[in-house]
């Protein structure tokens, strides 16, 4: 069982992938993670709805999420996005069935309704912020739509325990949905993997992902910190590899990539 | 001028805003400006950070 | 089991109606399903796109579905809407689990290229245009969503043998869903029901049905059609309702209404 | 003025626009206006109607 994680970009590099997953999909259970920052930015800004950037304490850039944007994302990534790559995988063959993760609670998250962010310098508190972590993924009704012979595509929206919708960072979303299923994490992105000093680092284990987390940069952080959390609650391997070239899924399991294991 | 609700001690903040965190300079407990006019501090809550798409 | 087919307002009255089907759904297996045709021509007009509504030929409006259209309904209605009523039912204690008719082929349907329309009196002929007709549905993966818990909300947009994503008309699409699971289809709307020269039908057979189509105006008329459809395929009974009123669920099943059967 | 591509009788047809339906004078079946220039009709489209949300 392989769970992969992609941007929200739906442009040729995702049709390439999706017709591979298609085909592996044959004999390989598979779960994609998708994303989609950038397109809710777009369609905020068409909607006249300014995004405003958070960064967390620790250095995180983070959209500060108030009840309008949860709605854009709903509409932008559990809408457009999710069904987009639900039509592309069936046109390739696949049976996709898209959900977020409010969707029989895919994915439960506890709210913080006050994060602690940075802003000018200064350390701030910021209310009614509908962010959280994943604490909780429902992996029977995973299991159950995998074994009918469906493949789940899902956003990374998740609800909290009070029933508000949430917005979740993906990376670490798939990272939870890896572990829970004892599956691997392949992450999609736009670099060859982890490069330390302009090199690319085929191998990492636990104790090297903190030295290695010193030479990354924001986005690489992110995937190092949900690679760890994947693999400490039990997802068996981890891979970052490049998505934007021809037979990207063939490459990450097999050739030009960071596998990353215990 | 405001009193640390930890420590009770009298905290000098300058140009405050809602929302800011500041630490007490006597017990260093992380505190949130909750008013201005009154000035008055909470305990800023323990929150872990988070961050989403 | 009942189907409950809902327009797309997320009004005070749609957050009565959670409620009940949250309550009943304890003891009845419940379906829902949506529409969302007036705030996706909102949002259509916040987005700088105008709507273009169509007449077809025997009289009904329909929106001119060009592959943008389908992607702001994507947003709108399995987005927004959908998920929406997501949450609601999960604050009101249900398991909701929101679809789209494209999510695991829950709505196969019929596209045609090219339709025929009336335009300023004339006949023509209209193309590219992503609209079409249920022609099946997957009842199993309902079923055993039902099983499991799960309070199935289900946005008429449909997917095509090829793939496709294809706007459906919501009545005639839970006609479908209900007779497909010989389930009654309870459809709510802003009236108490079917009204002859402005009096309430209380009940109504398949032969009284084109007699009644004449008193009809366009949306109880394609109310009555759907009605058809869902008996004549094997639902035992379609009620017509007021949705805006305290326990519209209550009502519809035990008050004002017009029930329509074999 | 065009040919039927059913009966090959010639029809006219008062300001044609493309995606029109017209019907053929002599044989009665449903035509499409494919292009104007030149005048050309193909059969139209057996279509059951449909319509959306």
């Amino acid at each position: 069982m392989i769970v992969i994680k992609i941007g929200g970009s739906l442009g040729t590099e995702v049709q390439n992938l999706a017709k591979e997953i298609a085909e592996i999909s044959k004999k390989e259970k598979i779960i994609v993670v998708h994303g989609g920052s950038y397109e809710t930015t777009e369609i905020s800004k068409r909607l006249g709805k300014e995004t405003k950037f958070v960064t967390s304490v620790s250095g995180f850039r983070s959209r500060y999420t108030d009840l309008e944007t949860v709605q854009i994302m709903e509409m932008v990534m559990a809408g457009k996005i999710n069904k987009e790559l639900v039509k592309l995988l069936q046109k390739s063959g696949a049976n996709a069935l898209g959900l977020s993760g409010a969707d029989g609670k895919v994915l439960l998250a506890k709210r913080k309704d006050s994060i602690k962010i940075i802003e000018d310098g200064k350390k701030k508190i910021l209310k009614d912020d509908f962010t959280g972590k994943v604490e909780s993924v429902n992996k029977d009704l995973i299991t159950m739509l995998l074994e009918k012979g469906y493949l789940p595509i899902i956003c990374p929206l998740a609800i909290s325990p009070e029933g508000d919708i949430v917005n979740t960072d993906g990376d670490r979303a798939a990272a939870a949905i890896a572990s829970s299923l004892s599956a691997d994490l392949v992450v999609m992105t736009n670099v060859d993997g982890f490069l330390k000093e302009g090199k690319l680092v085929t191998e990492l284990n636990l104790l090297q992902i903190d030295e290695a987390y010193q030479f990354a940069d924001g986005g690489m952080k992110k995937k190092l910190l949900a690679a760890k959390e994947a693999i400490e609650q039990g997802s068996p391997r981890v891979i970052i590899a490049r998505g934007n070239l021809d037979n990207p899924l063939e490459n990450a399991l097999n050739g030009k990539r960071t596998v990353i294991s215990r | 001028m405001a009193e640390c609700p930890e420590c009770s001690c009298i905290i000098e903040i300058e140009n405050p805003e809602v929302g800011d965190i500041v630490e007490c300079s006597e017990c260093g407990i992380e505190l949130e400006i909750i008013s201005l006019d009154p000035l008055i501090l909470e305990i800023a809550p323990e929150e872990e950070e988070d961050w989403g798409e």
